[in-house]
């Protein structure tokens, strides 16, 4: 597998970084991925992109009957509709995104003059907003089918999330997600890397937790708990909700950052959404 | 880090229900486990759902005239509001030793 | 648009069907917010016809899964249509045709 | 999966066709109404065709998982060697057992793939009717409360 290595970056560390012990992004990367690959041996590294089916056989095996006919076609085909679909002022999302929106790649990235991370979902609905349209709610329903057809267009995509070394405040949001992704929450007292690093492949109660190597690769997601498509953020909701710790806002800077943090970690990997998940 | 848990010690024993069971009403103490609330979830942008249950059930309850049992919700809160700063002050010193090296 | 997806695909004289309804079976076991059970509401009924030539049915219960997922193999050839149709217990029905690839 | 494949078949699906026609009667439809609303697996055989004495066959291909991943989406897969009229399926603890039966008229594979619902850990069944007779095959599909994900 490629893995990107910026140089240029991996000089640049150190800036701006509080705590001396941290290495920097390119370090952390590698070591991230190490971890899993030295942890699940028997999983070749792009197959971490099909989150727990890559390490539990027999989940995968219903996995694989379900993906057969998977059940997010239905929003895919939703999703085409409701891209091409135009605007009041005559234009449509493929006025912001190309013909078939085959952008996943492109995304998230740090967004230089606003100074934040930009995800594909805030993009299409800042492009719906842009053209007088009201955006979509972000957790489900049209943000989901919308980007799952993007997605969709968008498989095979490469994992290349850039931490521009000429903004420190990019490194900073990275330096946040990961902070989050670290720290133990909630009254449960569990931390992301709890149950998807340090325990990855564990039982909670009847569940096996998943890589979170892969994490960010395959969404939107439907979900068989949900029996609906849904977006990361809503995921991530929904992790916070399990600890009982107060889920934050979708697209605001916490889950913005996460996701920032968390897709860098799955640099190398291909995008393959949208997926099926139980 | 020595500092820090002496600052959890003392922020608890502040903070400790016990320091004001005794006073006030049980509206007042309502009150100070949300503001004590509000004020971690600024500080720490840490907030557990089981504290929001339990200010919630302390209203319902003081509402519905179980003033005993608003203010046992009410400090329950309060204890939860305090768990959650001490885990906030914990996890600002050690999260970096989950980081895989 | 029809609620059904239909991929047929033939290989050595049979024809590989995969289907998926959008339909919601509701199981009649589920309750609304304020307690009330929602009706059960779920398809019946399904048949798939090639060649005028009935070549598959099936009668579901409430308990087949949400959008239900129906694969089967059949003779026949590419370019055949194969119509699949379903009705519920309300009475509705829906179709749709594809021609095996 | 090839990522283009699925649009390019979605587009070859012809718009809605307008069920105007009577549909289809199938042939056990008097009598599915009492067996599909049927606590019980025999009685549900009963009254599905005529007859709930039964033989197990190692014929009969079941394919359930050991641990579904999901309790409202199992997928399940009957097959048979046997030259079969019907294959039923059967979830023993479920409020009403029987979840599906297909008819397989001469020229079709006897084989059916399906999604269903379990409430819990339970016995499935599929039932294979073939020259008259019952056979089938059984297995137990563990249901779990998820942790996190379930």
């Amino acid at each position: 597998m490629k893995r990107i290595i910026q140089t240029t970056l991996a000089g640049a560390i150190g800036l701006g970084v509080a705590f001396s012990a941290l290495a920097g992004p390119v370090d952390d990367q590698a070591a991230f991925q190490k971890y899993y690959e030295s942890r699940f041996p028997n999983t070749p590294t792009e197959d971490f992109a099909n989150g727990v089916y890559s390490i539990l056989p027999e989940a995968r095996e219903q996995w694989e009957s379900i993906e057969e006919f998977p059940p997010y076609e239905l929003a895919i085909e939703n999703g085409e509709k409701l891209y091409h679909s135009k605007f009041a002022n005559g234009k449509s999302l493929a006025d912001c995104f190309g013909p078939e929106g085959a952008v996943r790649g492109q995304y998230p990235f740090w967004d230089k003059d606003r100074g934040m991370v930009m995800t594909m979902e805030r993009a299409v609905n800042e492009c719906r907003e842009a053209n007088g349209e009201k955006p979509y709610r972000w957790k489900k329903g049209k943000i989901a089918d919308v980007t799952a057809y993007m997605s969709f267009n968008s498989r095979g995509q490469e994992v290349k999330v850039e931490i521009p070394t000429d903004d420190s405040r990019a490194l900073a949001a990275y330096e946040d997600g990961k902070e989050h992704f670290y720290t133990k929450r909630g009254q449960l007292n569990f931390a992301c890397a709890d149950c998807h690093l340090l325990t990855a492949g564990n039982l909670y109660r009847a569940d096996t937790t998943s890589p979170a190597f892969g994490h960010a690769t395959s969404w939107p997601v439907f979900r068989s708990k949900w029996q609906s498509m849904g977006t990361l953020h809503r995921r991530f909701a929904g992790c916070h909700n399990n600890i009982r710790a107060n889920p934050y806002k979708a697209q605001g800077t916490e889950y913005s950052n996460l996701e920032y943090f968390v897709t860098y970690m799955s640099n190398g990997l291909e995008f393959n959404g949208p997926a099926a998940r139980k | 880090m020595k500092n820090g848990l002496k600052n959890i010690a003392l922020g608890l024993a502040l903070m400790s229900p016990l320091a004001f069971a005794g006073n006030g009403t049980t509206a007042a103490h309502i009150e100070a486990a949300t503001g004590a609330y509000k004020q971690v979830a600024k500080e720490t942008s840490y907030q557990w759902t089981v504290t929001v249950q339990a200010i919630k059930a302390a209203k319902k309850a003081l509402e519905q005239g179980d003033d005993a049992g608003a203010r046992r919700l009410a400090h329950e809160a309060m204890n939860l509001v305090n768990a959650t700063r001490s885990q906030a002050k914990i996890e600002a010193e050690t999260w970096q030793m989950r980081v895989p090296k | 648009m029809s609620s059904i997806r239909i991929k047929a695909k033939e290989r050595n004289g049979s024809v590989d069907v995969k289907t998926l309804m959008k339909h919601n079976m509701e199981t009649g076991l589920r309750k609304k917010k304020d307690g009330s059970k929602i009706p059960e509401h779920w398809i019946t009924d399904v048949t798939a016809e090639s060649g005028g030539k009935t070549v598959f049915t099936a009668a579901f219960n409430t308990s087949i899964s949400k959008d239900p997922y129906l694969a089967f193999k059949f003779a026949g050839n590419k370019g055949d249509t194969l119509k699949i149709s379903w009705k519920d217990n309300t009475g509705k029905t829906d179709s749709a045709e594809t021609a095996v690839k | 999966m090839d990522r283009r494949s699925i649009l390019k078949i979605a587009g070859t699906i012809s718009a809605a066709v307008a069920a105007t026609a009577a549909f289809p009667r199938i042939v056990f439809a008097a009598y599915s109404q009492k067996a599909f609303k049927n606590p019980s697996v025999e009685d549900s055989l009963n009254q599905l065709f005529g007859s709930n004495a039964t033989t197990p066959s190692d014929d009969i291909k079941l394919k359930a998982p050991d641990i579904a991943e999901n309790g409202a989406v199992v997928p399940i897969e009957v097959s048979t060697s046997m030259k079969a009229d019907q294959i039923a399926f059967m979830v023993k603890e479920n409020p009403n057992p029987l979840a599906i039966v297909a008819n397989i008229p001469a020229g079709t594979e006897a084989m059916v793939k399906t999604r269903v619902r379990m409430g819990k850990t339970t016995q499935v069944t599929a039932v294979v009717s073939s020259n008259g007779k019952l056979y089938t095959a059984s297995k137990e599909v563990k249901v779990t409360i998820g942790g996190c994900g379930g």
